[in-house]
């Protein structure tokens, strides 16, 4: 492969139009065609490269379990996921619970609920917890990315889940992680945000515990929940920090704590694109990237 | 190979119980709402006995 | 050896299977009780509303 020069001249030209992903979507359709597959190097591929969108759904469906390794086993699998999810919107519906113009986000809850057996009751239905909001969160950009609903149902679930078993106890020490890395990258900034007393107040809850949904815009957060789903909750840190290095500038001249929480969670939505590539390349940077063999 | 077959099997079986627990969990679910609407209808029954209106269903029993 | 696995693989899924139809039948008759239940609520509201009793249910649709 080193030794055909039109090859490596058309991976070269690939790469300054943009076209870089193709010899990684060459190499994702070999593995994709593993039976049974190989999670672990599907883990790996999906942490060192950004997965071509026409394979990330069924990619993240593997890495979430929702498909097993064995493709012959797809079929069945995913019968008995589609009468699990019928199953349930259908007790919902003659329950009353949802109708039909109950928001989609809003029957992925209740779906949630009951099937973690803490649907609440109808007559009752309490205040809305800051987990619902989270999950609520995480379906809208689902369901942005996701067109099939059974199939974002069953992401956004599994996503949540497996985000929360994994990660649950990393998540309160991402804020040190991120004052860590922001003093060894820009600590002029962080000085800044200590003596206004705005680091205490950045929105780690959208950032981390949402993982930048309703931050970011879909098409630059699919790319993170990548990393996220498979294996990596410390790519959440840098793309914290990158936002920051980004608008070190406003965030320099800001001495209000509220202004900068009000910025944070409300950022321009243009070159998000540019920050969460900045943010992975600096994720590599610090913390290696997986070199399996791909 | 023979590990193989095994994991396939095994995965298998995980999806259809969990699709098993989750008809588990409806049942529960509507059962509890079931009973809920029973003992709200008994109520109303109660309620509405001086208006002359008989009570929803056979099943209420207005004495307790 | 290896028809011996695959054999008890085979019934451990029928297993869980018929696990599953069982339930789906349970909840099936459930949903039909449910369904009747509250059609005899609405009822109910219409014939006493004239009485002022409150509606039972914040669902229910009286007007139709």
């Amino acid at each position: 492969m080193a030794d055909d020069p039109q090859r490596n001249f058309r991976s070269a030209y690939y790469e300054k139009v943009g076209f870089r992903g193709v010899e990684e979507k060459k190499s994702l359709e070999i593995l994709l065609k593993d039976n049974p597959l190989d999670v672990e190097k599907l883990s790996t591929f999906s942490q060192r490269f950004p997965l071509p969108s026409m394979y990330r759904i069924h990619v993240w469906k593997i890495l979430l379990g929702i498909l097993p390794p064995h493709s012959d086993s797809h079929a069945l699998v995913g019968g008995y996921r589609r009468e699990q999810y019928e199953n349930i919107l259908e007790a919902l519906e003659a329950m009353r619970f949802i109708s039909s113009s109950t928001p989609t986000t809003e029957v992925y809850l209740r779906m949630f609920q009951l099937e973690s057996q803490v649907l609440p009751r109808r007559s009752e239905i309490p205040p809305m917890e800051e987990e619902d909001a989270d999950f609520l969160s995480i379906s809208q950009a689902m369901e942005e990315i996701v067109v099939n609903a059974m199939d974002c149902y069953w992401l956004i679930k599994c996503f949540f889940n497996q985000f929360n078993t994994k990660f649950g106890d990393s998540l309160p020490h991402l804020p040190k992680s991120l004052e860590h890395y922001l003093s060894q990258e820009e600590p002029r900034l962080l000085n800044h945000l200590k003596s206004t007393g705005a680091l205490a107040q950045l929105p780690y809850g959208p950032w981390f515990n949402r993982c930048f949904a309703g931050t970011l815009p879909e098409s630059s957060l699919q790319r993170v929940w990548d990393k996220v789903i498979s294996g990596s909750c410390k790519i959440l840190v840098f793309v914290g920090l990158e936002i920051l290095l980004n608008y070190k500038i406003i965030l320099m001249g800001t001495s209000r704590p509220e202004a900068v929480v009000k910025f944070l969670s409300n950022i321009p939505q243009e070159n998000t694109d540019a920050i969460v590539t900045k943010a992975i390349d600096l994720w590599h940077k610090y913390c290696g990237t997986p070199m399996h063999s791909v | 190979f023979l590990e193989d077959v095994k994991g396939q099997a095994k995965s298998e079986l995980q999806a259809s119980e969990s699709r098993y627990q989750a008809q588990l969990r409806v049942t529960q679910t509507l059962q509890t709402e079931l009973l809920q609407l029973y003992s709200r209808v008994e109520m109303e029954a109660l309620a509405s006995c001086s208006t002359g209106a008989s009570p929803p269903g056979g099943s209420a029993h207005p004495h307790t």
